[in-house]
């Protein structure tokens, strides 16, 4: 299936920063997962209405107190199977 | 709390009525007592113990700024268009934090519910997507492709529009609304809020504006801006925290909402951390 | 036209008028005056229509009124066709109206005052006029609370008059001086009932009831 | 003293329920949490963390509609159990589960509205003394203006005190219930019994009030 690939760089090191992401994909009810691909990358996949996804995208372009969003893009994501309820994917 | 940032911007802290009634304005700046007197071609800012500040006059307002180094006041293009008629709407005092009075002035979901009949109303509430950047080459947060369905958009208004919007913030206490101007359809009425942060949690925000609007009474253009402010006042008030968290971990933001999250990256990024919660909540 | 108002929108004495002409389904025409930032009501052309400075004006013909009350019962006399906003055939209704005038006049310079103090930076003794809003608060939360004891609702009688009319404004607007309605339970639903008043104004700081709107979202 | 002393209570009394009709909201303190309560169309009673979730707006400002509570700012709705049903600016989106204002608990007892911090809010059995007289503030700390009560007389005379806790002031049965709100602003709530003609009720409110001189003249 079709779904939502965010990726956000910038200032991410710290490990408040995952936690805080799974907190809001599962606020907002999203299926899918996180995972960090560097010090400075952070990748996100998503399934689920397109006005929860855009407030997903909102909500970690500012993120936890301590990391800096410096971008976050948007593209399409192919889902091998059904992503599952939101959560990090070590 | 770091004033650091803040004490290099320019701030309003009185306006042309003011000294042009010959008085003398005691009031504060990011937690200092100031006086502000003269005339409004030649203004004193003075601190506590006598030391003067820079002062100039700009959009009908008197402007200080306390730090060493200060960046350049915000430029307002339209300002130098004579044909405009410049309304200084007078100083209003808000118990919240200087960020939140901006956050505020940036948002339009609120019209039906708190400006009903005038900025907004039911049915009308969806919000379109429209774009949010932070422009790098001028350092501003723009919001650009917003249209709104609109009973009374101006008091030169007749009817019902769809109003295009366009929001500017050029430092974090100022920030300029473009709107559709009903009468010149070609032109954009400015509308800007200057903030003075009193301290992080109590500000006075002066509304200005430059219109093209020939028929309406000046009184009347003061109002009908007082009056959409004065709405927002006692939202402002009863939100909490009182300071604007840059951590929306106890918020949701929606779309709607990316002016109010760009703003606040654009803040956290800069270090303009006066009037904010940089912690959780 | 049936009268003139120079008005100041965010005046709650002002209000008073706009709203009792709404109730009463009066047009009439305003007149802006610029009271702030511009202090227009100290312009030459306000004094020497009132020498007091104060507003609103109302004007009617020759007739020149600047004294809310008055309007107020001026405007219940003329355009009232029910009788009942100032019922002038009952005379121990008619005097707890008046005495209630009374009171909106004195609440204006208390809790009145502290709002213009906090919201525009007006001077005054800010403890003080702090402590007589309280104490007027107090007291019309005293006699509200005797009426719900009576089974009533209203200040004076079974239905709204043009003592309520007088009294609201300031009691809705304490909130801008920071000085909250919890505490106050028979004020905050006498505000309710005359919020839900059909033909009810709203004015910056006091909202529009939405819950008597249709519901969308269903 | 009063009412509740020595019961062990978990639930602290916010309003009577008389001064909270239907389709109507209010704010309070419990236990120094600030919340909003309020009653939808069929009488039902909700008590909620006075935040809107959105952006942090007092839910205490909203309005009523049918079964939902609306935030004043941009008009978001909540079902009773707390769950968004609707948000004005989106409004093809269906709301998850997952985003709801906090619920507290809560429960009517003696015509007085009770919340808890917890899940199961109790209220006291004031008897046959559960007839509304007021609420009112008294900017003192509770214990303060729960002593003025016995100290401050009624028609010449000092309240009997009842080994139930319960007042007696000239003749009349009265309870007692305090909220602090802050250490120095308490929220008070008087019962009497319905057999109290209304002169009287109008007495007592006035002697609620002299009490209230002495609690504040003792505070200052």
């Amino acid at each position: 299936m079709i779904g939502t690939a965010l990726t956000l760089t910038g200032d991410l090191e710290a490990e408040s920063a995952i936690p805080w992401i799974v907190h809001r994909g599962l606020l907002l009810n999203l299926d899918g997962w996180v995972r960090r691909r560097g010090a400075g990358e952070i990748e996100i996949a998503l399934a689920g209405p397109e006005p929860l996804v855009a407030a997903m995208e909102a909500a970690c372009s500012l993120g936890p107190a301590d990391i800096l969003v410096e971008h976050i893009t948007r593209q399409a994501h192919d889902f091998d199977h059904a992503p599952g309820r939101f959560r990090h994917l070590s | 709390m770091s004033t650091e940032y803040a004490r290099n911007d320019w701030y309003v802290v009185a306006d042309v009525n003011q000294l042009a009634a010959g008085q003398v304005v005691e009031t504060r700046l990011l937690g200092q007592p100031l006086r502000v007197s003269g005339s409004p071609d030649a203004p004193l800012v003075t601190t506590a113990d006598g030391t003067a500040l820079p002062a100039q006059l700009r959009y009908d307002h008197i402007w200080t700024s306390p730090g060493a180094d200060p960046r350049p006041l915000p430029d307002i293009a339209e300002a130098a268009e004579r044909d405009r008629t410049f309304v200084p709407c007078g100083g209003v005092r808000v118990r919240c934090s200087p960020l939140r009075a901006v956050e505020n002035f940036l948002d339009i979901a609120h019209f039906p519910f708190v400006h009903t009949g005038i900025l907004g109303e039911e049915p009308h509430t969806e919000v379109a997507p429209y774009k949010v950047e932070i422009r790098e080459d001028v350092d501003e947060v723009w919001a650009t492709q917003i249209g709104f369905h609109q009973p009374q958009a101006a008091k030169s208004a007749t009817e019902a529009i769809e109003t295009r919007y366009e929001y500017r913030v050029p430092a974090p206490t100022t920030a300029v609304l473009y709107k559709t101007c009903p009468p010149k359809p070609e032109a954009w009425d400015v509308i800007a809020i200057f903030v003075q942060p009193l301290a992080e949690n109590e500000c006075i925000a002066w509304p200005w504006m430059a219109l093209y609007d020939e028929v309406t009474p000046y009184a009347d253009l003061v109002q009908f801006q007082q009056e959409i402010f004065l709405q927002d006042r006692s939202i402002l008030e009863n939100q909490k925290p009182t300071l604007l968290p840059l951590d929306p971990r106890l918020e949701i933001p929606t779309r709607c909402d990316l002016t109010s999250v760009v703003y606040r990256r654009w803040l956290k990024r800069k270090g303009a951390t006066y009037g904010a919660l940089t912690t959780a909540a | 036209m049936t009268f003139k108002l120079y008005n100041y929108v965010l005046s709650g004495n002002c209000y008073k008028i706009r709203l009792m002409a709404a109730l009463l389904d009066v047009a009439y025409e305003t007149i802006a005056v610029d009271f702030y930032p511009g202090f227009e009501h100290r312009s030459p052309g306000i004094l020497a229509l009132n020498p007091a400075g104060t507003l609103p004006v109302l004007t009617s013909g020759d007739m020149v009124l600047t004294e809310t009350q008055a309007m107020l019962t001026w405007l219940a006399l003329t355009y009232d066709v029910t009788g009942t906003w100032y019922p002038v055939d009952d005379p121990e209704r008619l005097a707890t109206i008046t005495e209630w005038l009374g009171f909106a006049g004195r609440l204006s310079q208390s809790a009145g005052l502290a709002r213009l103090h906090d919201m525009l930076n007006w001077p005054a003794d800010e403890k003080a006029v702090k402590a007589a809003a309280i104490s007027d608060l107090r007291t019309l939360e005293l006699h509200l609370n005797d009426r719900v004891l009576e089974g009533g609702l209203w200040i004076a009688g079974d239905g709204p008059t043009i003592a309520d009319i007088a009294c609201f404004p300031y009691t809705a607007l304490s909130p801008d001086a920071g000085l909250e309605h919890d505490g106050y339970p028979a004020i905050r639903n006498w505000l309710y009932a005359v919020r839900a008043l059909p033909g009810f104004v709203a004015m910056p700081g006091i909202h529009y009831l939405h819950d008597l709107k249709e519901t969308s979202g269903d | 003293m009063g009412v509740g002393v020595g019961v062990r209570m978990n639930s602290v009394a916010v309003g009577l329920s008389r001064d909270l009709a239907p389709k109507r909201v209010m704010r309070a303190v419990a236990y120094g949490h600030d919340l909003a309560v309020w009653r939808d169309g069929e009488n039902g009673l909700h008590a909620w963390d006075n935040r809107c979730p959105h952006r942090g707006m007092r839910l205490s400002h909203g309005f009523v509609r049918g079964d939902r509570l609306a935030c004043l700012y941009h008009g978001w709705q909540y079902r009773k159990d707390g769950g968004c049903a609707y948000i004005p600016a989106h409004p093809g989106l269906e709301p998850p589960e997952t985003i709801r204002a906090q619920t507290y608990s809560v429960i009517e007892k003696s015509g007085v509205i009770w919340v808890s911090t917890g899940n199961d809010a109790q209220g006291v059995d004031t008897g046959p003394v559960s007839e509304p007289l007021r609420s009112l503030t008294f900017f003192c700390a509770e214990a303060i203006a729960r002593a003025a009560f016995e100290d401050t007389p009624f028609a010449g005379n000092l309240p009997q005190v009842e080994s139930t806790g319960r007042l007696v002031a000239g003749g009349h049965p009265v309870a007692v219930l305090a909220n602090p709100v802050t250490e120095s602003e308490t929220l008070i709530h008087v019962l009497t019994s319905a057999g109290v003609g209304i002169a009287a009720k109008k007495a007592l409110s006035r002697w609620c009030e002299a009490a209230r001189s002495v609690a504040e003249r003792q505070a200052a």
